[in-house]
């Protein structure tokens, strides 16, 4: 089998909900899925100290994101019996209630498409150099730790 | 023989030195390149930081070449 | 806190890309989610001795499968963190490549979604009084067997 | 008096009794509506099915009364 191209990963801005419903619209044609998984991230309006998130900046060292990514989708199609995998992060600014990350797996039975959608996420929170600035409401901002 | 080379700098580190890539003179190694960034940029110390040699994050000591694409990066919060 | 109402479960026919896109754009308003986990139902074109499913026939006993899926929500906000909880279930005959089932659930932190969904999905096929009546390309039929 | 009272039959089962109701006179309990669809429809000794009365299933033997809602339901496919 030829090795799989790195994807696109990166969008700019928000990642809009009809670029999703149209995601899953274009699986109609697979024959051969029975479920599909899906993990959106979402800006929240976190408080701290009296201040609240109004957006988070993206930044990303992108050359490096995408081998990465690629490595991880080798690994997780080795791993799990999937039909598809589609992973899109944000980059730029995305306001509090927009999506900032859409991973997408398909597959014959739901324990699969399941399953590595999770990994995934964890994955992709672990190991892409990926950096979120949290915007406050009074224009300072801190930096994103996550858990 | 000119042996700088640029650093590339992320996150919130790059608010520290000040920019998105500062020079060096090309350390033999990347604890050598530690040490100097450390040197140079005190506060540093205060940070989590891994280094990237060619793209790849570098978990023990590794050696340095010119030409080698090197960047510091702060803990991922992708998501 | 008042009692909740039994909520739409069916809908007639197959489950739309837009109204799933629809569905995720509603909860840009809620800034204190952070995370979504979406499973799709698709139906699959199985071969069974050389024959192929084209179309899945989706019946109910309605005013019970919504009582139970009314006591499954409460279950599941009784033991996830959730901000919101949606299920809808095809009624009716649903062609292949469509989607039959949509789960979706919404929480301030991931774990809680993922997992609500995850069991959601495991309780909806082995407790709502649904039968599938999959229909084969040559005018035959064989009842749907879940494992 | 009349005491006969409908069935209502879901799914394979009412391709098996060739309606989705069927009338039964109102047997005491459960065991005994099923010993009783039995005898009427010897072919259900190859299904697997359940009982609800009042839309909850029936785990054990239930006494059973005039204006019970009673259904009898092959193994759920749903999804």
């Amino acid at each position: 089998m030829e090795a799989r191209k790195p994807k696109q990963l990166f969008i700019q801005g928000a990642i809009s909900s009809s670029f999703i419903g149209d995601s899953i619209q274009k699986h109609s044609s697979r024959h051969d899925i029975g479920g599909h998984s899906i993990f959106l991230g979402q800006v929240r309006a976190d408080q701290v100290d009296g201040k609240t998130v109004r957006a988070i900046e993206y930044t990303s060292y992108e050359d490096m994101a995408l081998e990465k990514m690629h490595e991880i989708r080798e690994a997780i199609f080795s791993k799990y019996d999937l039909s598809c995998l589609h992973v899109y992060h944000s980059l730029g600014t995305v306001e509090v209630g927009e999506i900032c990350l859409f991973v997408f797996t398909s597959s014959a039975h739901r324990k699969a498409a399941t399953e590595a959608c999770s990994e995934l996420v964890e994955r992709i929170k672990a190991e892409l150099p990926v950096w979120g600035k949290e915007l406050f409401d009074n224009e300072t901002h801190q930096w994103k730790i996550n858990k | 023989m000119n042996s700088e080379i640029n650093i590339m700098v992320f996150g919130q580190l790059a608010e520290l030195t000040g920019s998105t890539s500062v020079k060096v003179n090309l350390p033999e190694d990347t604890d050598s390149l530690k040490k100097l960034l450390l040197e140079q940029f005190p506060a540093l110390v205060n940070y989590n930081f891994i280094i990237a040699v060619d793209k790849r994050t570098i978990t023990e000591n590794s050696n340095l070449y010119q030409g080698a694409t090197i960047a510091i990066l702060p803990p991922f919060s992708g998501g």
